[in-house]
Order: C-alpha cells, then structure tokens, then sequence
C-alpha cells in the first residue's frame, strides 16, 4: 500500500519542547501549600512490624503527618493480585514501605522520616529461588500459594525418547541472568490533590494511568470517575514504572491531609520502589542432527519472583513460549517457575522474561554449531521459523515471519568477517 | 553554615584557624558527603577565589601546578602534556567533562580516595607537595605524605604540587568498568629515564590497590638500570603482580587485580613510549 | 544564610540562599527554572548539566557559594521555538529526544562543545557526550545530531 | 592481548499481554470544522514515541500532516483506556484502535461528500493533501476543511470511539499448548567485540541489528528504538547488575550500577524488514522490546569467537572472563 505520512520521518512534536526544557516531568510541577511526602522503608527483608513510634518526628516543627498501615483503607494493591501493602505491616522485602511522613519542606519530611522508630521482629528470610521452591519451606505468600512456587508452566510437545534418539550432537548448559534495574533517568515522583470537586488529581509518570486510577481509587475507596490520574511526560520507563511505586501513597497523604503532596524519590528511593528483571537459572540441554535439524530441547527455567508476584506469572509464561527460540524444534520440554523469595520484587523489564532466554537458547544454537561444524549462520538458516512452522505451544504461524530475511540481510557482514582472519 | 570565600591562601589559613572550617576545593566529593550527611562542616572555606593556586606554570627546576587547578586545565595544559604526560594521561579519562571541569588536583589528593586518578602520576613523576598551615609553608614529596596517618592536621592547605623536571618519559593506564564516568579498578604510572637504551631512575606507581596510592620501590630497584626492551616488559609484569598480590592479600578483588594488572602496566608504558615518540 | 550575585541566562539575579544549597536547587526552586533536571544527586547522569563560566558542571554538586558571582546558562538560555539552537534544531530534525529527560542537560554539553570547537571529530563528540547519560536513544542519534549541527554551523 | 570475535543473535517476542487475556486498546477521534482531528486515546508516550505514531496514521487516513493532528493521551479523565504502554503494543494495539476510529468519524465524511459531489458511492471519494474529492476527478475537490464545516451545519458529527483488540489464546496449563501471542516479531544482531585476554575487559566495536517490523510506521523512531534497545543489551551483556547482600540492594546508585555511557556505544547499523503483517496497522507491528534481545547473545556469542570461552551468567564482568580463560589454558595443560 503507497502511503505518505505513515512510513514517512514525521517529526516528534514533543521533541521542541523538550530541547527548550519546557516539557513537564512529574518533579516539575507544584501547587500552592503543597506538602512534601517521604517514605520510610524497611531495612530487613522479612519482618513483622510490632510498634512504630512517631513522637520524636512529630515534634518536629511543620510535620504535617505520619502514616502507618492502619491509615490505608483497603491496603493492597498488585497486578495481577493484590498481594502488596501499600504500607506494610508485614515486611517482605528490603525497600517496603513502612510509614509515610508529610512536612512543610522537603527537608523536615526527611528529618522526620530520620526520626520514626519502627520495631521489628526480624524472621527468617529466603534468597534462593532454588532453596525457596522446596515444599517445606514457609510459603510468603499463603493466600495465594501453599508453598513459594508461585507459577509453574510446562510445555509438552512430541516425544522426549524420540527426540533424543533422533540427536546426534547434544549440549547441556546452565545459564544465569542477573537483577537487572530499569534505570530510567527520571525519578519517580509525584504531585496530588483534591480538586475542587472533590475528586483525587494523581499527576504522575506511568506506563499505564487506567490501571493507576483503579489501584488508587481502590485503596482509598473512590470510585473510578472520582479520581483522574493525569500523565506528565514520562523519563523512560521500560517497564519499571508498570506497578505503583509511589501514586497510591502520595494520594493518601492528599486525604489525609487535604492538602496537595509532592512526592520525588532520590535515585536510591528509586532503586527501591520499583521492580527489577527476573534472575533466572536456565537449565538447557538441546539436541540436533547430523544434517543440523534441531530435534529435542529439555528446559527448566527458574525465575526469582522476589517478594510480590507482580507480573511474575506472565514473565515465566513468556519465557517458556519464547525458550526454543525462533527454531523448530519436534520435540520438546519445558518447565517454567516463577518463585517468591525475600529479594526486591521483579516485574516487567523490557523483553519480559524473553530477555532471559534468548542467552541460553542462542548460547546453544552456538555450541551446536561448534558440535557440528558448522556455522552459526548455517545453523540458524536451517532451523528458524517460516510462514507455516509451528512452536513449542503448537501455534502456527501464518503470516509474517520474516527472520530469514533478517538473516540473508546480515549474512554477507557476517560472512566477510568470520573469514578476516 | 558559615561560608567563606578568601581572596588569598592567607586569609583562608585565618579562616581556617578561626572558624575551624574545611577547605572546599572543587567540590565533587565535599559536596555529595555533605549531601548524605555524613561530613558536616561548621564553616566552608571556598578556595576557588584564591588566584594564585589556579595557576600552572614553569620554573626552572619544576612544573608548578597550584591546588586549584581543575583536572580539565591540566588536561589541556600544553605544559603537561609535554612534560608530565601521565598526569595529563590521567586527566582525559577522569570522571567525565563535567566533572573533571570541577574536580582539582588538590581536592583528589585531600579526599585521597584509593582510585584517585591524579595521585598515581603525581608518585610517579617524584612529586613534591606544598602545604602550608598556621605554622607556616612546608615541601615534602608527596610520596611521604601519603604515607602519614592522618594524611593532613586540620588547618592545612594543599598548597599545590612541584614535578621536578627529571623523568621526561611518564606514562598511565587505568583500568575502570567502563569507558567513561569510571572509577579507576586499578591505575599505574610509570616514569622513567632513557639513555640510548637503557633505563635508569624507574618510578612505578599504583593507584586502587589498597587504602592509598603508592610508589612501588621494589619496582623502582628492579627495573632501573636495565635495556628497555620486550624482556623489561615482561619482567615489570610479573614483579608488578607480585607487587599488587603483596598488596591486596585476600581481599575479594585481588584475584582478579593481580592478573589483570599486567594488562594496565603493559598499557601504562605503551602510552609512555607513544609519549615519548618511540613508537613512530 | 548567604547573598549572591550571578548572572543566568543574561539576566542578573542578587539571590539570598543556604550556602549549602545545590546550584540545582537554587535554579529550579529559587528561579523557577525547570528545564535543568535532577536524575542522580551525585555527578553521574549529567541532568543537572549547566554552563558555568565558560564550562559545563553537574548542578547538583556545585554549592550555591560556588556560584556567586559567576555566568550561568542553562537549557532556557539557549534558544526557543523562533531561533533554536542549531544543536536543539538538530536535536529535532534527527530524532535524538525520545523520553526527553537527558535532553536538556545532553544540549548543553553539546552547545559547549561547539562554541569552543565548532568542528569537533567523531571521537571529540563522544568525549564531550560522555558525562551525559541517556537510557532510551542509545546515543546513536544524539552523535549524529551534534555532527549535523556542527557541520551545518560550517 | 586484544583479540576480536564477531557473534550472531537472533530473537523472536510475541507482542501484547498475550494467553488470552484481553488486550485491547480504544481511541475517540473528532474531525474539527477546519479539517484537522483530535485523537483521545489512553496509551502513554513514554518516550518510545507513540503519540507521533498515532498522529501519523490519523494523518495518513485524512490526506493531513502529522502536525494537523492533536493527539492527547493518557489523562483519565479525558480518554479511553487503552492498555498499558508495555508488551511492545501500542504502535501495534493502540495503533489499529485509532485508525479504526479515525476510518469510523471519516466514513461519515465520506458518504457526505458522495452526496455533494454527485459520486454513487463513497468509495469514489478521497482525501489527499488537505483536499477531499472524487477519486480520478481532480477538477471535483474541495478544501477539506470546508467540507467539514459544510457538513457540520448540516448537522453531521464526525467523532467516533472505536476499540482494536488483540488476538490471543490461554495455553493449556498441563501441555504449554496454544496460541497465546499474536504476532511475533523477529530479529537478528551481529556484535563485533574486542576481548583483552589480560583485564578481560570487553569491548563492542560493532553492532549490525535486522529488525523485522512489519511496516515502519516512521523509520527514525524505529532506528531509535534500535539503537536504545542494543545499548540497554550491552548493559545487559556486560555492566549491569544490581548487587544484593540479604535483599538488600549494595549499589543504588548510578555511580555503582553502571549503564553504558556514550562512549561505550559501539558503531551501530540498523536495518528493517518490512513484511507487512496483515492484522496490523499498515502492517505493523511492535519494535520495542524485541531491539534488545538479540544483543545480549550476540555479545555472548562474539565473547567465545574471539578468546574461546564461554560466558554462562550474566553480566559477562572482566573477572568472569579472566577466570574462564584461566580455567581453559588448565584443561589444555
């Protein structure tokens, strides 16, 4: 189809505003008699909270107001559940927040934060996925799982004994991904207030501000048309900015105080008060032909849920779909688990638990090669997906699967350099 | 929060002695403890309005460099970069432009941080620091004053830094997590004399190999006096990863810095004899 | 508390301030200046970026004293929507703002790269870019833009 | 020693929220008396660009510029929802919502101006460059504004509100069987990489990424979100990690988690395959995440061609590296 404006170098619009710096981020807007929001987190990664004691940061002049879970009306909020505090009085993770102060400055909402005394009874805490999986460990979220495996997806296609049979090479490998941070350049911050009808304005940077007045409207007990959640210009996201971080929290200092709440994180705030990439172990042993044909793949992902499920179901889901690779391959085994632990709690990064796989199975692709003698290329060329091929999950693909062409695109680059000697 | 700005080394000495306030130099370590609260002055004393420690200059026995002098006017100092090249080598790759617009060389050496890019040069090229205090003006090689415990009694002035102009040939390599914006996981400096063929009076100093820089003397002993050839290489590899094992001991990173070390002294005196034109 | 006297953005300004306040601080909340953006706190990611005298610094860990008597530009200085900088035109016409939070800062190193080296090389580009982070672009269309600007300043 | 390897990468991502669940995006659109057009939709621009996109296709349909559009977003209040600006959707989701709309308020338009231009049916009518007439017939045209305006005083309204949703299957919970996304996208990169067998240092000189996009609704942003996504790969591949002592995070900074700076950028060259995809908007389809999956193999993969090791845990660190190379020169005695 001839088009002109589609496929055309259109300019960005938004990109003159923010050469000159007018563009608005979440830190630059303000309202008059505004307080300042500061939350205290939890330094232990599995506590019960026995007493929280304001006095000292309530004698500080212009504290306006310190919250504890017992000021959260309905107190969760969540994804795909509502398993997480929107102030905790049950610690899961380092960075869980405890209590919210709101101050006259920045500043005395700091000091005041310094100066909250929070008890708790430390219990014992779960860093290994691998550990945390095992039935006879306390499960950390019981509402939902009788043990920490939160999810667990197998995928089953042909025969395993087949498939082995038909393999001529096999490589066996373990692959590990790290916690990954989003490090978007701007922090998280907030600005929000009852407007003159009543209603809660929640100005914000988010991926998702539907979802963000669902979560506020519900911790607070609004209904949907009493709270407008306005987007600012956002500074990246990548999908760190999918769950609430601090929207749910600064509207409730706007409650409670009936005035407006700035909130801003400090890049630390920031590391703590938003998902991270799954870490996942990977256990990969895939098999091929002599003719190069991939014929059986066995895989057992683990993926590190940290405290809160947030998207973790969806994560491991797309990493099972996604770990064979854009090959086809008859036979095949997956086990896929999304598991909680006592770390920070993962979600969504940029490639979604495909991020993860794509190490272990093109790592393989490579071995095999290496195995056959043949060429990373030519291995990949014999195997990858066409108009037709079916996955792993059995789906078809009808339209549209160009990867061969991706391919003869890159070849002749790669070709050249593979003979430089 | 008293806030000074003296115009004279002088009156910020007085200051210092009367407010019992800290020297503010550049500020980019100052102000980000100050920050995180975990240096709280009583008074600042800025010497940025003092003219006299900007200045970099040439005497006849010495390349000057005043306290003040920020990491990016070394770094475009045609001066050093002729004469004192690991200093100037040190300065490209420091921070990032912003910072090294700030940072000073009198700053690096009072924050003394293990991976601070300016002292490992400075070692190498024998240099001797002045400093001067309510007791007055002293000179001592700098080397010396790293060793002291504290590195400078309160009231103290990093004067500025005096390179005498012996080691003609001076190279640096630092080795960071990334290309910019690093801090250094280890550093070497070398200087050294070339007569014909041979090498005589070797300085090699190390940076981020345990609390502070240092000047290696075993180094010094054995490759002085030698032809500098591929053998001298070899042979300053393995004395420098004896030197950064004795070093590190146990700590967590000394597997890795004693092996890797090889490759930033293979690259420290590559960029010496670039410097020094051997390699046309 | 402290008097200074600076000079942004070609207007001269008598300011009462905490001399421990940030440079940062004294720009967006004493004057309202906006565009000058806080990522890190503590010199990395180059947000905070501003001329001062003559040279680029991280805002954010400049202190207010420090700035007295001084020459500041920051990103409202630098040109708007009837003459744009060639450096925030480039900026534009190639693509290099995606989020737009690094930008201003990313403008103004760039800005001062070519006022004192109006045809810097490949290399001297990437050096003078170095203190700015950008997590969206890549960097790639920045390079390109700050190329195209100093070539069309030729 | 420097020693130079070159790997290969390939990815694939099923785009949306995928297995089933309703993925679906809404737009409302207002043609204005002048002839330009609001689009209302609830998806974020975080940066990637999307309200461009959205301006584009509206354009497109209405023979406009991209500026004759407004496109305001994400304000709850104001617009539709729209789904999250995540799972690489919006250009592909967002996208076929607004060009539904946008297509439902034109057809209004059209049947209107068939009537005033004597045409029997409205697909003899287009609109192109500002001017609504007979398709063939450029001596029956008229300012698109004009028409608009005409029509509105003959009571027409031309807003719409229309929705676009994905299509999706559950799999099976025991067998892993289903279509759970839909489309996929594909991808492969080449990294060349040079390894210094003494710091096991890594260093990327060279990144050639092939993107298969369906249409390239607007090729700078898909070069930009190329380029981003192989910068946040080599992150990835060989910087960043968070480290964690007991849950709690040892580096929450940026001096301490480290991204790549300008200067760790290798060269990168982009190039896209448009296979149109026949459910998406001109036959579109997502870029954003796929732009980085591939990188992290091909780094890994370029790792091993250069020195011979193979690096099995992310970041790919000097140390890892050194030890690797150290515990092969054993196995060769």
């Amino acid at each position: 189809m001839k088009t002109e404006v589609v496929g055309s170098r259109a300019l960005r619009e938004d990109s003159w505003g923010k050469v000159f710096g007018q563009t608005k981020f979440p830190a630059d807007v303000n309202l008059p008699n505004q307080i300042y929001g500061v939350v205290v987190r939890s330094p232990h990664p599995h506590a019960r909270i026995l007493n929280i004691n304001s006095e000292e940061a309530m004698k500080l002049e212009g504290v306006a107001v310190v919250l504890t879970a017992n000021d959260v009306p309905h107190n969760s909020h969540g994804v795909l559940f509502r398993d997480q505090p929107v102030i905790a009085d049950y610690v899961r993770m380092v960075g869980d927040p405890v209590a919210v102060v709101g101050g006259e400055t920045m500043e005395i909402a700091r000091e005041a934060a310094e100066r909250i005394r929070v008890d708790y009874e430390i219990l014992p805490a779960i860093f290994d996925p691998e550990e945390a999986m095992k039935p006879e460990v306390p499960p950390l979220h019981p509402e939902l799982q009788s043990t920490n495996v939160l999810y667990h997806l197998p995928i089953r296609r042909g025969s395993m004994e087949e498939g082995w049979a038909k393999a001529d090479v096999v490589v066996e490998q373990v692959y590990k991904t790290q916690h990954v941070d989003h490090a978007f350049l701007q922090p998280e911050a907030v600005l929000a207030y009852l407007d003159e009808r009543g209603h809660m304005v929640v100005q914000t940077a988010t991926q998702y501000a539907h979802y963000d007045r669902g979560e506020i409207a519900h911790a607070l007990g609004f209904r949907y048309s009493q709270v407008q959640v306005k987007t600012l210009a956002v500074g990246g996201a990548f999908g760190g900015r999918e769950d609430i971080s601090l929207q749910i929290i600064a509207a409730l200092l706007a409650l409670k105080t009936q005035r407006p709440v700035k909130m801003e994180n400090t890049r630390e705030e920031s590391f703590y008060s938003h998902s991270k990439r799954h870490p996942m172990t990977m256990y990969y042993k895939t098999g091929a032909a002599k003719d190069g044909k991939l014929v059986a793949m066995q895989a057992k992902i683990i993926g590190d849920a940290g405290a809160y499920s947030s998207w973790s179901i969806n994560v491991l889901r797309k990493s099972a779909v996604h770990a064979t690779g854009p090959y086809e391959i008859p036979n095949v085994e997956i086990d896929s688990f999304a598991v909680f632990t006592n770390n920070p709690y993962t979600g969504a990064m940029r490639g979604f638990g495909a991020a993860q796989t794509v190490l272990a199975y093109e790592s393989q692709m490579d071995l095999l090669a290496k195995k056959l003698g043949i060429s990373p290329l030519e291995i990949r060329l014999r195997n990858c997906f066409q108009v037709g091929s079916i996955t792993a999950t059995g789906q078809e693909l009808t339209s549209s699967v160009p990867l061969d062409q991706c391919l003869a695109k890159i070849a002749p680059y790669f070709r050249r350099e593979v003979e430089t000697p | 929060m008293k806030y000074y700005q003296p115009q004279s080394v002088n009156e910020a000495i007085e200051i210092a002695y009367s407010s019992q306030g800290i020297f503010l130099a550049g500020g980019t370590d100052l102000v980000l403890q100050m920050q995180k609260r975990k240096i709280q002055p009583k008074a600042l004393i800025d010497l940025g309005r003092i003219p006299e420690l900007h200045e970099i200059k040439e005497t006849k026995e010495y390349i000057e460099i005043g306290s003040m002098a920020t990491f990016s006017e070394m770094g475009k100092s045609k001066l050093i970069a002729e004469k004192a090249s690991s200093l100037w080598l040190a300065c490209q790759t420091m921070g990032s432009p912003q910072i090294r617009n700030q940072a000073t060389i009198g700053g690096n050496l009072g924050n003394c941080s293990p991976a601070a890019d300016g002292l490992p040069p400075l070692l190498a090229l024998g240099t001797e620091a002045v400093l001067i205090s309510g007791e007055g003006e002293k000179q001592m090689p700098l080397a010396d004053l790293l060793g002291q415990t504290p590195l400078l009694s309160p009231g103290t002035l990093i004067v500025g830094f005096k390179i005498p102009k012996i080691h003609l040939l001076s190279g640096f390599a630092k080795l960071g997590r990334r290309e910019a914006l690093a801090i250094a996981r280890l550093s070497v400096a070398v200087a050294l004399e070339l007569d014909g063929s041979k090498v005589g009076n070797v300085r090699v100093a190390l940076g981020a190999v345990g609390r502070r820089a240092f000047l290696s003397d075993s180094l010094a002993h054995v490759l002085s006096q030698r032809e500098f050839n591929e053998s001298w290489l070899e042979l300053g590899i393995s004395q420098i990863q004896g030197v950064v094992r004795a070093a590190l001991g146990d700590r967590a990173s000394a597997p890795y810095k004693r092996v890797a070390v090889a490759g930033v002294f293979r690259e420290a005196v590559a960029s010496l004899r670039r410097q020094g034109g051997l390699d046309k | 508390m402290m008097v200074i006297e600076c000079i942004v953005n070609d207007k001269k300004y008598v300011l009462e301030v905490d001399p421990q306040e940030r440079l940062l601080d004294v720009l967006r909340n004493h004057l309202g200046l906006l565009g000058t953006k806080e990522g890190c706190g503590e010199g990395e990611c180059g947000a905070c970026t501003v001329i001062l005298d003559g040279k680029t610094v991280n805002s954010c860990l400049v202190l207010a004293g420090q700035a007295h008597n001084s020459v500041i530009t920051t990103i409202e200085g630098v040109g708007n929507r009837q003459s744009p900088h060639p450096v925030q035109k480039a900026f534009v016409e190639v693509g290099a703002v995606q989020c737009g939070f690094c930008t201003p800062g990313m403008v103004l190193s760039a800005k001062n790269l070519l006022d004192k080296n109006p045809h810097p090389s490949d290399e001297e580009i990437g050096v003078a870019l170095s203190g700015n982070l950008c997590r969206c672009t890549g960097y790639d269309k920045i390079l390109r833009a700050v190329k195209l600007a100093a070539e069309e300043g030729k | 020693m420097k020693k130079r390897g070159i790997g290969l990468g390939c990815a694939w991502y099923g785009t949306g929220y995928g297995n089933g669940f309703p993925d679906v995006s809404s737009a409302f659109v207002e043609i204005h008396d002048d002839g330009s057009a609001t689009v209302l939709t609830g998806a974020v621009d975080v940066g990637q660009g999307s309200n461009s996109i959205f301006a584009q296709i509206a354009a497109e349909e209405l023979g406009l510029r991209a500026e004759d559009i407004c496109v305001n977003t994400a304000d709850t209040d104001v617009t539709p929802d729209s789904g999250t600006s995540a799972a690489t959707r919006q250009t592909y989701n967002t996208g076929n919502a607004v060009l539904k709309a946008v297509r439902q308020a034109k057809s209004r338009l059209l049947i209107y101006a068939a009537r005033e231009f004597s045409c029997p049916t409205p697909e003899g009518i287009e609109l192109k460059s500002g001017y609504i007439g007979v398709k063939g017939d450029p001596s029956r045209r008229m300012i698109l504004g004009d028409m608009v305006f005409k029509a509105r005083l003959n009571g027409e309204r031309l807003i719409s509100a229309e929705s676009s949703t994905a299509r999706s299957t559950p799999v099976d919970l025991t067998t892993g069987q289903g279509a759970p996304y839909w489309p996929y996208s594909f991808g492969c990169q080449a990294a060349e990489v040079e390894v210094d067998t003494e710091t096991g240092k890594v260093k990327v000189l060279k990144v050639i990424a092939v993107h298969d996009v369906g249409k390239a609704l607007n090729p700078t942003q898909v070069e930009g979100q190329i380029a981003g996504g192989v910068t946040q790969g080599i992150g990835y591949a060989l910087l960043e990690e968070l480290e964690l002592q007991k849950g709690m995070i040892k580096n929450p900074a940026f001096s301490s988690y480290l991204i790549p700076t300008a200067l760790d950028v290798p060269k990168i060259e982009a190039y896209f395959v448009e296979e149109a995809e026949e459910s998406g908007p001109y036959g579109a389809k997502g870029l954003g995440e796929p732009a980085m999956l591939p990188t992290v193999a091909a780094v890994i993969n370029a790792i091993d061609d250069a020195v011979g090791v193979r690096i099995t845990s992310l970041p790919a660190t000097p140390e890892k590296i050194l030890q690797a190379l150290a515990e092969k020169k054993e196995e060769l005695g």
